[in-house]
């Protein structure tokens, strides 16, 4: 079990800014395939992925990383803070 | 070093005389503070959301990386989330070092960092309408020359 | 634009408050302030002499510099003459303007011209005599990035 | 008739800071010059004209400068704001 977090945008395509999924993957972007797959609103979320980044347990990781041992993957566009 | 992340409006004024104050020994404080500007009148507020957890992080390691690479003697960051008025300091820095060159290197690296390394989005909230602010390329790039 | 050259000292939180809530519009305020370092406790005081006249022009006219060359919103330069203590604030600038590089740009141009350019010229009281501070060449130097 | 100042080290040495001074030097140069034959104070003022700055009515100025109409020079060395 993987808690999956939505911020910003992501979190409005999605419709809630967090879920537990059972996921069989073992990268982000195998997480990301599977996600698609379950409803369009997920797909519409990811259809660009240059828009988004991702964070692993808290550190920004790339689109390959692998999910093993992992808790938390937060996906959210590009950030703008200060 | 200070990390603060508050839905809370602050006093600049009294962080940065509180900062000074405390920089025993400095010769050199530069802060730096965001405002939320009115674009043209069009803006009726901002909304900042943030990851709790990863930003104070993400925050407390771009602050420490800061005060190793110029010495600083301390550092500050305040940073709100939630919504903002126009006019409202959205966040502040401020460095403290020995000579001016590093508090102000510090500074401008300690903001071109929390840019774009920072998980914060902003949402401008328009007479007509709501709009997620878009990541500017020139703040990605700003990150190169450090 | 607000130039001060006073032997009274200053509040900086209070200054940088007032410059902020009063430069409307902008999105960004960066401000330096010097402080009398102890120079390893061998400081007891700083004794600042400048030129009545002079000097208030010669700000006056950095800062105007400034303000044109980077679209300021708005320049404050504050700086004490007279005795000082170890600790207190010998000078701030802030600088307001819509975007960060700017005002951080506009407030180092401020900080090198005044170092080299305005007429003050500091005394360290130290426990065993006095010395005059000698400009450093990396002050001079630093002008020509400009 | 001018008035000429001095400031920091070089108000020391000379040992005033400010008199006026009926001079028919026709640059700065030549004002230090008549200042230096006055007395030895002065020579060690101006020994190293390097370590010194020049204004003339309040402006930074070379040392050639003209003093026709001056009403105000000021000697000092380099500035040490900030």
């Amino acid at each position: 079990m993987i808690d999956v977090l939505y911020f910003a945008w992501v979190r409005e395509r999605i419709g809630l800014p967090r879920e537990r999924i059972e996921t069989s993957a073992t990268t982000v972007s195998g997480l990301i395939d599977e996600l698609c797959l379950r409803e369009p609103r997920y797909a519409a979320a990811f259809a660009d992925l240059a828009a988004l980044r991702v964070a692993v347990d808290q550190e920004l990781s790339a689109f390959d990383a692998p999910l093993q041992g992992v808790r938390e993957v937060a996906f959210f566009p590009p950030m703008t803070g200060g | 070093m200070r990390i603060a992340v508050q839905a809370a409006p602050f006093d600049q004024g009294a962080e940065l005389q509180a900062f000074s104050a405390a920089a025993s020994g400095a010769g050199a404080v530069v802060s730096f503070s965001g405002l939320v500007r009115d674009e043209a009148g069009r803006l009726s507020a901002l909304e900042i959301e943030y990851y709790p957890g990863m930003t104070e992080k993400a925050l407390a390691s771009i602050a420490q990386e800061a005060v190793s690479r110029w010495s600083l003697l301390d550092a500050l960051v305040i940073h709100r989330h939630g919504r903002l008025l126009v006019g409202e300091a959205i966040m502040m820095v401020a460095t403290a070092s020995t000579h001016r060159a590093d508090a102000f290197s510090a500074a401008e690296f300690l903001m071109d960092y929390l840019k774009s390394r920072a998980p914060f989005w902003k949402k401008e909230l328009l007479a007509d309408g709501a709009d997620w602010v878009r990541a500017k390329d020139t703040d990605e790039n700003a990150l190169k020359r450090w």
